[in-house]
């Protein structure tokens, strides 16, 4: 019998705890979209496509820019922000396409994240610190 | 008059293990829905096909089914615009009862647990209360969902996990947070802030696509993200607050 | 009981089924191209820390075929990523005057003038103007 | 065929999810939280017809208007075939019920202010008609139904078809019940029945109804022996679509749309509903805003004389909006852009709307008295299914959404009232023979090897409707139409099903609305015979017989059901003791403003 009674008592479930890595996951999205074009164009892609030369890319200028106090900025925008954007889309995906969900695939995923996130920075400070 | 192939998804739940398909051939004009078409099929033709339908004009939500694969109302789709001929099967992601009819009783839980009502502390005693027409713009559009589940039938995070409460129902409860009438933001909090609450959503946003009421879905469901990440910031900061608090319901 | 409840199946394939689900596929699949630009850039800021000879040798490694291949992936897909993501702003973040939603258009069009703002800043900071002359 | 029959028990038993039943189950509930309240309905409640209504809801809000005046109002409507009383409680509980209504969510438009905003409409003196967008009904089904799922005593039963209802010796207890996902028969016992199963317009062939307002509510109730009033009285609404009767909603009149022969002149001044009002400064109950009946009779009139204009799909006026602009008609009127356009592919910015006449409302019904009780005990009626007596020859738009709200919530209220009082219980072997007479008609359509098709009976009925007890009715049209609903019968008994399925057979679903539609139809073709005058929706063509005729019709018909033979009419006085009759009229020469009255 299909009788749609309501009186059955709602229990509340579960805090999620996808607040986290969503607001990692959205800020993420908005550096990839305002940085990364920018960076892949005129860095990764400058020399090749004739945009910058050889020279603006000089070893004295990038590593100046780059250990500068503000280079940790790039360090989060282009890299660890972006790490946890690719990876929850991984994630998500893992999902959709019945490959993998649970816990498991979880902690492979973020923690893939914070582990080369804290490559970056570790790179980075031991350098900047070096020579700060 | 012109005809035009339909092939339907049929199931008979007393005979049938799996759906099949079978063809008909049905006359049709510039104004003939797929509810006509159906409705000639089964006056004419076959009698035992079903299909739910009522206002035949849009606004009660009974008629949706796929058509060529797209979530549609049949009493809004017209032959006219499918001239190669067109398949017809129930709405998608729902169990099916029988030929075009799905079981549409998850939707109906989903919407519920959501408290789909006005929850106020006190109104205004005999008078109704003052709502601007802006403070009404903030929830109007996410008040016209009919409860079609064209969304639900779009939507792969329901197909993948039903018991996902979708984009209706988000949406639903997201109209009622935004009301200005309304305080009871916080209890609907709970349901929303759990893995089948707005973050089974990976913003496919095909709901909202085939959403024929222009309800956005998506954005409800989105916009119920951050208020979702903010309810659980407030509650980090005080936790030892009762779940209700005025606070959130602004 | 005459009830007998058919529950359709939902293969993995599922999102080869429509546009929108290949459009969604496509949009989530942009970031592994990304992973590599991340991974690029791992290695430049490794070879920076390691001194001038090492950055040399990453800026040749950055202009074989297949990296150049790949960035170039990334660059396509970063703008794709921006494309969409740009799209959904509106729709998560409505920013509304009285009962009126500045049109979505607006606030794509202004993201899209950040990120060309973004581009200047650093073609600037690379000394782009002198560096021309 | 069919196997045990299940067995279910409340104490308040809603038949029907449309306005009318939701507001009347949240009553009930309110009325006395202890009961069990069953909300039960063939289809779930928010595709109940109720969802159609696009216009509005009345009820006095402005400081210039009075309780009087849309007493004064609904009566001269009604062409003094209103209860009178009944239209006193209602013109004093509207607002109180629209403000409830607030109260639980509806979005009523508003003003700049925040404040209620209310719109002219037909037959109106004043605006006072509440809406939400051109969706009014959408919008209060949904926050009926949405609020009605706060209250964890209201069950449904979603999906379940009534066959019949279980009566004996004038008492109810209960129905006979088909769950139509499985098939499987349900016995439901109640305490109290609230019949809410809305209107019947399904019955002729052009009509703005959903495809489930068949007049079951009203056929149930019939054949028990419950009178049906007032049923010659079938309003049609003057702007339906050519084609599917998909209704343009009054308010496009009430914000200024005008009508159009085919020589684009606005051919309403010629009807009494003059002077011609300035395109775009609608005034009330003038020209376009002249009531439905009037409109639909003039109609009529100038296709008689040829200045209609040719459709694909017959003939038409025009409807027209473009003055009023693209961003007004936006924001007042989309759903009827949206309708337009899918419908008959007209852009009402930039063309007129082609439109005609088509079967809106059932101004008839179950009789009940003030209290929504039925004559059988434990029976009550409420919304486009009753007559509680509101409307009488004619309704007024935008009142019968506030009626199934406030009777609605007398209804729900009274059936708690019984329903927690003590009462005789049934055994067990009257209820299960009750019952077992209560499926004979399942059983003969399950078995039978007759050769006749639902469709084509029912296809008959509705176009045999149109032709002799349409806008404008004759003693010969209305014999041939009872001569051909009597074939109708007889060939129902020959009915044969196609579909031998249980799970959602909808096409014994149809047969079963065919069989109501067939009573409920006989009841208004007799009615409309008998009624030898004119008055409200009710035109009579032969000479003598055209103008109202107080000293012998001012009085209600019932309609009786009579096994084998056409219905029995007899007569009912109405009550006027507030107001005595005069002359409807319209445009110019408008009835004189009363002064208050105490009652009022
Ligand atoms: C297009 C349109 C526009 C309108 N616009 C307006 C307007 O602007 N203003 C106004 O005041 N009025 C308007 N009306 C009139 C008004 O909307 C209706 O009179 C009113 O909504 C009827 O409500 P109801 O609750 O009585 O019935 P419905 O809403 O029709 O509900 C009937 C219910 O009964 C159930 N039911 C019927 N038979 C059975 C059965 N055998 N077994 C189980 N369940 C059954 C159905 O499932 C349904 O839930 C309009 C009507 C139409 C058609
Ligand atoms: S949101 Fe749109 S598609 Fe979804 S149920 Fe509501 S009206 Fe239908
Ligand atoms: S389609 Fe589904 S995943 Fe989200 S945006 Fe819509 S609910
Ligand atoms: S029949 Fe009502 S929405 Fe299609």
């Amino acid at each position: 019998m299909r009788t749609n009674k309501q009186d059955t008592p709602q229990t509340t479930p579960r805090r999620s705890d996808e607040p986290i890595w969503w607001s990692l996951f959205s800020a993420g999205g908005v550096c990839v979209a305002m940085l990364v074009p920018a960076i892949a164009l005129l860095v990764l892609l400058g020399i090749p496509l004739g945009l910058v030369s050889a020279e603006q890319l000089n070893y004295q200028r990038l590593q100046a820019l780059v250990f500068h106090p503000l280079g940790l900025g790039v360090v989060l925008g282009a890299m660890v922000l972006p790490l946890f954007h690719a990876m929850h889309r991984i994630h998500h995906g893992l999902h959709d396409l019945k490959l993998a969900h649970g816990r498991l695939a979880k902690w492979l995923c973020y923690g893939s994240a914070v582990l080369l996130s804290s490559l970056a920075l570790w790179l980075w400070l031991t350098v900047s610190m070096a020579s700060g | 008059m012109p005809t035009l192939e339909m092939r339907l998804q049929r199931y008979r739940p007393e005979q049938d293990s799996a759906p099949h398909w079978q063809d008909f051939r049905v006359e049709y004009d510039d104004s003939t829905s797929v509810l006509d078409a159906l409705e000639q099929i089964k006056a004419e033709q076959d009698s035992s096909l079903s299909y739910r339908w009522s206002c035949r004009m849009a606004i009660c939500g009974s008629c949706g089914i796929m058509v060529n694969g797209v979530p549609k109302l049949g009493c809004k789709t017209f032959l006219r615009d499918y001239p190669k001929g067109l398949q017809l099967a129930p709405l998608g992601n729902f169990p099916v009862e029988k030929d075009l009819i799905v079981d549409m009783s998850r939707f109906l839980e989903h919407l519920t647990a959501i408290k789909p009502y006005l929850i106020a502390e006190a109104a205004p005693q005999g008078q109704p209360h003052r709502q601007t027409p802006a403070q009404l713009a903030r929830y109007k559009q996410f008040s016209n969902c009919i409860n079609c589940g064209l969304c639900y039938a779009a939507c792969p995070q329901f197909g993948l996990k039903p018991d996902f409460l979708g984009p209706a129902a988000i949406a639903l409860a997201h109209r009622y947070n935004l009301d200005s009438r309304d305080s009871g933001k916080a209890e609907r909090m709970a349901q929303l802030n759990s893995d089948n609450g707005v973050w089974g959503c990976t913003f496919v946003g095909y709901c909202s696509t085939v959403c024929p009421k222009g309800v956005d879905p998506a954005a409800a469901v989105n916009q119920g993200k951050i208020a979702s990440t903010l309810d659980g910031v407030i509650q980090w900061f005080k936790p030892a607050k009762e779940p209700r608090n005025k606070e959130q319901s602004k | 009981m005459s009830r007998k409840p058919y529950q359709p199946p939902m293969p993995a394939s599922w999102w080869l089924k429509h546009p929108a689900y290949r459009f969604y596929m496509l949009r989530e699949a942009t970031v592994v191209p990304l992973l590599f630009f991340v991974a690029s850039l791992l290695y430049g800021l490794y070879a920076l820390g390691q001194g001038e000879a090492s950055w040399l040798h990453y800026l040749a490694w950055l202009q074989q075929p297949w990296v150049i291949a790949l960035n170039s992936l990334a660059l396509v897909a970063s703008l794709f990523h921006a494309w969409t993501f740009f799209a959904l702003f509106p729709q998560v973040m409505p920013l509304r005057f009285g009962s009126r939603t500045l049109p979505a258009w607006l606030m794509v069009s202004a993201q899209w003038a950040g990120v060309l703002l973004v581009i200047l800043a650093l073609w600037w900071l690379l000394g782009g103007v002198d560096a021309h002359q | 065929m069919h196997d045990a029959v299940k067995t279910l028990s409340t104490d308040v038993l809603v038949v029907g999810g449309g306005g009318a039943g939701l507001r009347s189950a949240i009553a009930a509930t309110e009325a006395n939280p202890k009961l069990k309240v069953t909300l039960l309905s063939k289809v779930y409640p928010m595709r109940s017809h109720t969802v159609a209504a696009e216009g509005g809801a009345a009820a006095v809000t402005m400081a210039h208007d009075s309780l009087q005046a849309h007493f004064d109002d609904t009566v001269a409507g009604s062409d003094w075939l209103a209860e009178q009383g009944v239209v006193d409680y209602f013109v004093k509980h509207a607002f109180d019920e629209l403000v409830q209504l607030e109260h639980w969510g509806c979005p009523w438009s508003r003003q700049q202010s925040g404040e209620v905003q209310v719109r002219r409409f037909g037959g109106m003196k004043t605006e006072r008609t509440w809406f939400a967008a051109d969706k009014t009904g959408f919008h209060i089904l949904h926050t009926l139904f949405q609020t009605s799922l706060k209250y964890p005593q209201i069950s449904r039963l979603d999906e379940y078809f009534v066959l019949d209802l279980l009566v004996h010796d004038r008492h109810c207890y209960g129905v006979v019940a088909i769950e139509i996902a499985s098939g499987e028969l349900v016995q439901i016992k109640a305490a109290s029945v609230i019949l809410a199963t809305g209107g019947a317009g399904r019955v002729y062939q052009f009509n703005t109804n959903g495809g489930i307002v068949t007049g079951d509510g009203m056929a149930l109730a019939y054949r028990h022996g419950v009178a049906l009033r007032d049923m010659e009285f079938v309003q049609y609404h003057p702007t339906g679509l050519p084609g599917s009767g998909i209704l343009i909603t009054e308010a496009c009149r009430g914000e200024g749309g005008i009508l159009l022969n085919k020589d684009g002149y606005r051919y309403l001044q010629d009807y009494g509903l003059g002077p011609e009002t300035p395109p775009g400064q609608p005034q009330n109950k003038t020209m376009e805003l002249g009531p439905r009946d009037k409109l639909s009779q003039a109609f009529w009139h100038e296709q008689q004389q040829g200045r209609t204009i040719q459709h694909p799909q017959g003939e038409v006026v025009h409807l027209d909006l473009r003055h009023l602009g693209q961003r007004f008609l936006l924001e007042r009127l989309p759903f009827i852009c949206e309708l337009a356009k899918a419908y008959v592919n007209v852009d009402p910015v930039k063309s007129p709307i082609p439109i005609r006449p088509a079967v809106h409302y059932t101004m008839g019904g179950i009789l009940t008295d003030t209290n929504c009780a039925t004559s059988i005990a434990g029976l009550y009626a409420v919304g486009e299914c009753a007559s509680v007596g509101l409307h009488g020859a004619n309704r007024l738009g935008s009142n019968s959404l506030t009626e199934l709200l406030v009777f609605g919530k007398v209804a729900g209220r009274e059936a708690a009232r019984v329903a927690s009082e003590s009462h005789p219980a049934a055994t067990e072997a009257l209820l299960s023979s009750l019952t077992e007479q209560a499926l004979t008609p399942l059983k003969r359509l399950h078995n039978s090897n007759g050769t006749e098709r639902w469709h084509e009976l029912r296809q008959q009925l509705a176009e045999s409707m149109e032709q002799g007890c349409g806008i404008y009715r004759s003693e010969a049209g209305l014999q041939q139409t009872l001569s051909t609903l009597n074939q109708l019968k007889q060939s129902y008994q020959q009915l044969r099903l196609g579909d031998t399925g249980k799970a959602f057979n909808t096409e014994l679903l149809h047969a079963l609305e065919l069989g109501f539609g067939l009573d409920v139809a006989e009841a208004m073709c007799q009615a409309a015979l008998e009624r030898k005058e004119s008055r409200g929706a009710h035109q009579r063509q032969e000479p003598g017989l055209t103008k109202r005729n107080d000293e012998d019709f001012l009085r209600h018909s019932l309609a009786f059901y009579q096994t084998g033979s056409a219905a029995r009419i007899e007569w009912q006085a109405v009550d006027t003791s507030l107001s005595p009759p005069a002359e409807r009229r319209y445009g110019g020469q408008q009835q004189p403003d009363n002064p208050p009255k105490e009652s009022c």
